[in-house]
């Protein structure tokens, strides 16, 4: 076993936020974990919610995103926090719907903050698989608002 | 009057937006709190009721970008903004589009923010009043001849200040005609550089003046009410390191005039909400103003211990319309605070961001700790290094100090290297027990070379 | 007089070792602690000046073990022992050894320890001094006979009491004369099995009256000062959960002649340092002296925040021969604390030991914690399951409350239950808010299968 | 395996944050792993002894006892607080030294506790290796009287 080669194996694996690693192959096997890290949930979970606080409170905006982050390979973020518009005006039709083939010019929604529409734009030549969040819900920075498949 | 608010919001990080969390919440208004990427994990936005993401680490790209902190109160429905300390907290733009959006800011009026943002102009106005300032130039200085014409007038040294002044940026001390002339042209470069305002205005410098500081509280019908002083001379990099009340320098007659002065400072410039008065005690016992501080400070915590006020939550009462319902507070027992910084003072006070793993933060009898640290906490690079206040409440001086000392060398906080040690054999020395806290104090603890 | 010491031995664990330690620390005492082989790793054995391995996890090898502590403490060259509660705190067998080693205890004399665990003694002393005691027999019951005419004579319901008891144990609620005479037998029995004295004795069992005790602090030259009350009405199994001060139930001249009986009781036992005199607080406003506990207890810091005296102080320099030098307190504000034990509610109060992974405890403005907590901490099954005590002070009733439910929201123990829900959810409420702190009001918070 | 390469891989692991690594190559497989329990520090270091009071405080007697355990498979442990004297009486010989070969009856010492004297006894037929304590001291419970061979 070469000693640099398993040194950067287990820099990749400490620096990753994984907790395992297993190579095989010919004849030779290699398994590194990491226990102690996990040991730690994610903090957002850290905090059981106060319960007399959150009965009394509308629904978080925020609370959609790490589902979404986890299950979604490629997305669309939110370049700020605002409300997303799916069209350019009520009534309207969307700027793009689910199967879209869309490149880095073609606007795919609108952010409304301080009453300024920013057009948003897809950052790379792709398809669209599907859009997360509600024409009208508020975003914010950071969020997916639609999964999708690059074709660049 | 609007009533009282239900949601706000609040436009900080760390343990001032836990804070202010907590008081909202001991007044059972529903918190939203706001982050950067970099502060996903940050206690403030675990504890609040609701979270949202502004922006990239930077600060003009999150904390500091008026239009995001805007936009997260409008979609959440905020009613109020608590602005903290730093950031926007003394920002009259950010103030007036607040107010504009009808977002209520927590906080004084726009104007008052201007003026007390303007030391020349508010120096005139607490002038006229009738409160002593330092002796020093009327408005900004032009021209260098009519410094130095200040300067002779007054007797050296001198000092030149931006009048966008903060953080020691834009201030010179010249001790004659020639270094004062260059230190004009030096301050006003910094100044422009800094603050986008060359503006530069003269003061007397004053010997061995100790910097005391009066806590005030204005409501939107003209009340002021004075909370005691506070004394800061232990500071390091023009950063403050530890704050008492009451000042071990004053008397009760020279506190009494201290109040009544900063009352009249506070009316002069027509201020509402929490601000703080600013003056120099000169070694004769008289006192000069300085500047204003419109906003909550740091160390507000040690007015709290003494007079069992909660001032966030006066703060937001004062937002909401309502007065204060009271004319005098009556401090009792003394007060002090150390701050907790994620700095080596051993290396010059070098920052150490990084994993706090273990922790244990000290508790007990007369030992407050505002914080928003955890174990496990990553303390991030992107901003202010501190990360506690400890603070110590005594029947006496004494005793704050006593339990002052042994609550920080109780602070174990792993891998990360903080200010702890040093503020306890400070607080722990024979000096501090004196009171004797000139500006040289911190400058015995320390390496040589890091003074 | 023999000065102040240099040097004292704690003769505890967790929590009240701490905080011992913390009032030695602030004046300037040399701290030493015991630990059981199960408390290496206690914060308090980390904390002290030197530490100490007295035994194996058993308490009646370690903590309970007089030959070892006073080994302990001899090696080590302590000039007093402080006991904390529970343990030796109430054993007049140790202080007698202590005093005889020429180690003082910090506590009251072996005499008056006696008489205080004597409880139908006790009773005796305190109604010839003229304060007034729940109706009852004069003195030990020792025929079923005697306790019916009595029983009679007073009215029903009855309650049989144990002279040396606590805990609830050899006590019983008769409400006839056949349910008394079996139950003087039963209390006998479980007397003699719990406390190797089978010696019983009767009282009027008063309904709806509230459980108000009085904490007095008496120096060796005769004076006694009355530190105001305490109200500990919500217990879970006799065990106190939440308390506070003032009580919602007193006037102020209720007050004032509660306190002056509890001073009177003192001085009728010859009592000397800390001290609790527990009373009976009927429906109709009379109260009635109940007994006398001859330590610290466990809620005494709603005490300390409301009247700004440190009470392991006041004992350590009582036992030092110091004299109180004041002849009354006057208590400003509310305290209230909430005990967070490792058990959990949801079952039946079972105990739940283990590794405390992470761990956050509450702070900020009015918040104390009193605590041997720390991450990583494993609580052991040998011991009481108090992990922590959250003391919440308010410039009154609501503000105090306020605080305590938000501060407790925020405790998160990682892989341990603890009653911090529980009382988060009792202070909340309307009946606790109202003050209606019946001995049923716990119980609504319950599963019906855990009352 | 050489122990050389074998050495380097533990010092590889211990240095990393990494919890196990598992080699298997050839005909040979290695696993090394590190408990979880490890990634704290023994408690008692968790908190810098506080520098004002430790000036002043005159040496613990609980000292020594951590590193002689480390050091030693076998001892004779002290079974109480008290102070240790290795012989019967001033200027008497002690009851035993090292070298000696003791059984179950034979007292070593004795600890002195609130003015009574224990004889301490050997708890198994054993040579002395060596006194750990010397006459005089203060020892805890459980602390490390003798090191000792078991003979039996």
């Amino acid at each position: 076993m070469d000693i640099t080669e398993l040194k950067e194996l287990m820099r990749l694996l400490e620096e990753s936020t994984l907790s395992e690693l297993e190579i095989e192959e010919d004849n030779r096997r290699v398994r590194l974990s990491k226990a102690v890290q996990a040991a730690y949930a994610p903090p957002m979970q850290q905090f059981a919610p106060p319960a007399a606080a959150s009965a009394a409170a509308p629904a978080a905006p925020a609370a959609a995103p790490d589902d979404a982050e986890e299950a979604w390979a490629h997305v669309i973020e939110s370049p700020m926090v605002g409300t997303f518009y799916s069209s350019p005006g009520p009534g309207e039709p969307p700027f793009v719907q689910a199967g879209a083939r869309v490149s880095t010019d073609t606007t795919v929604c609108i952010i409304e903050a301080m009453k300024i529409m920013n057009e948003v734009a897809a950052k790379e030549d792709c398809i669209i698989e599907r859009v997360l969040v509600e024409s009208g819900q508020p975003v914010e920075f950071g969020q997916p608002l639609f999964a999708i498949r690059p074709t660049s | 009057m609007p009533g009282m608010f239900r949601r706000i919001l609040i436009a900080n990080r760390g343990e001032i937006a836990v804070r202010v969390i907590r008081a909202c919440r001991a007044m059972g208004i529903t918190t939203i709190a706001v982050y950067s990427t970099a502060d996903r994990d940050c206690l403030h936005a675990q504890l609040a009721d609701e979270s949202i993401c502004i922006g990239p680490p930077s600060p003009t790209e999150s904390y500091l970008n008026i239009p995001r902190i805007i936009s997260a109160a409008e979609i959440t429905d905020a009613q109020a903004i608590h602005p903290g300390y730093g950031f926007l907290s003394e920002n009259a733009k950010f103030a007036n589009i607040c107010r504009d959006c009808h977002i209520e800011f927590i906080g004084p009026s726009s104007k008052a923010i201007s003026l007390s943002g303007d030391k020349s102009a508010c120096r005139q106005a607490v002038k006229a009043a009738g409160v002593p300032i330092v002796p020093g130039s009327d408005g900004l200085i032009t021209d260098p001849a009519e410094a130095i014409r200040i300067g002779e007038s007054m007797g050296f040294p001198v000092l030149v200040k931006a009048a966008a002044g903060g953080g020691g940026k834009g201030m010179r001390i010249a001790h004659n005609d020639a270094a004062l002339k260059n230190a004009v042209k030096m301050a006003a470069q910094e100044a422009e550089a800094a603050f986008g305002d060359g503006g530069v205005y003269l003061e007397k410098f004053l010997e061995n003046a100790r910097h005391i500081e009066v806590q005030i509280m204005a409501d939107n019908q003209g009340r002021v009410v004075a909370f005691g002083e506070r004394e800061c001379s232990i500071q390091r990099r023009h950063q403050k390191l530890i704050e008492e009340t009451p000042s071990v320098a004053l008397t009760n007659s020279m506190r009494a005039k201290l109040c009544k002065a900063a009352v009249r400072a506070a009316k002069a410039i027509g201020y509402t909400n929490a601000g703080t008065v600013e003056f120099l005690l000169a070694p004769d016992g008289y006192f000069y103003f300085i500047e204003f501080n419109a906003r909550i400070q740091v160390e507000h915590p040690v007015t709290e211990e003494v007079t069992g006020f909660d001032l966030i939550r006066e703060q937001i009462r004062i937002a909401a319309g309502e007065s204060l319902g009271y004319s005098a507070v009556k401090p009792q027992g003394h007060a002090i605070e150390a701050r907790l910084y994620a700095e080596d003072p051993e290396h010059n006070f070098r920052p150490c961001p990084g994993k706090i793993g273990k922790l244990h933060l000290p508790g007990g009898i007369g030992i407050r700790v505002d914080s928003h640290l955890y174990p496990g906490y990553v303390v991030p690079r992107y901003y202010d290094s501190m990360l506690a206040k400890i603070i110590a409440r005594g029947r006496n001086r004494e005793e704050a100090i006593d339990r002052l000392a042994n609550a920080l060398d109780e602070v174990y906080t792993d891998q990360i290297v903080t200010t702890a040690a040093l503020c306890a054999k400070v607080v722990r020395g024979d000096r501090f027990r004196r009171g004797d806290l000139g500006p040289d104090l911190l400058a015995e603890y320390l390496p040589k070379t890091s003074v």
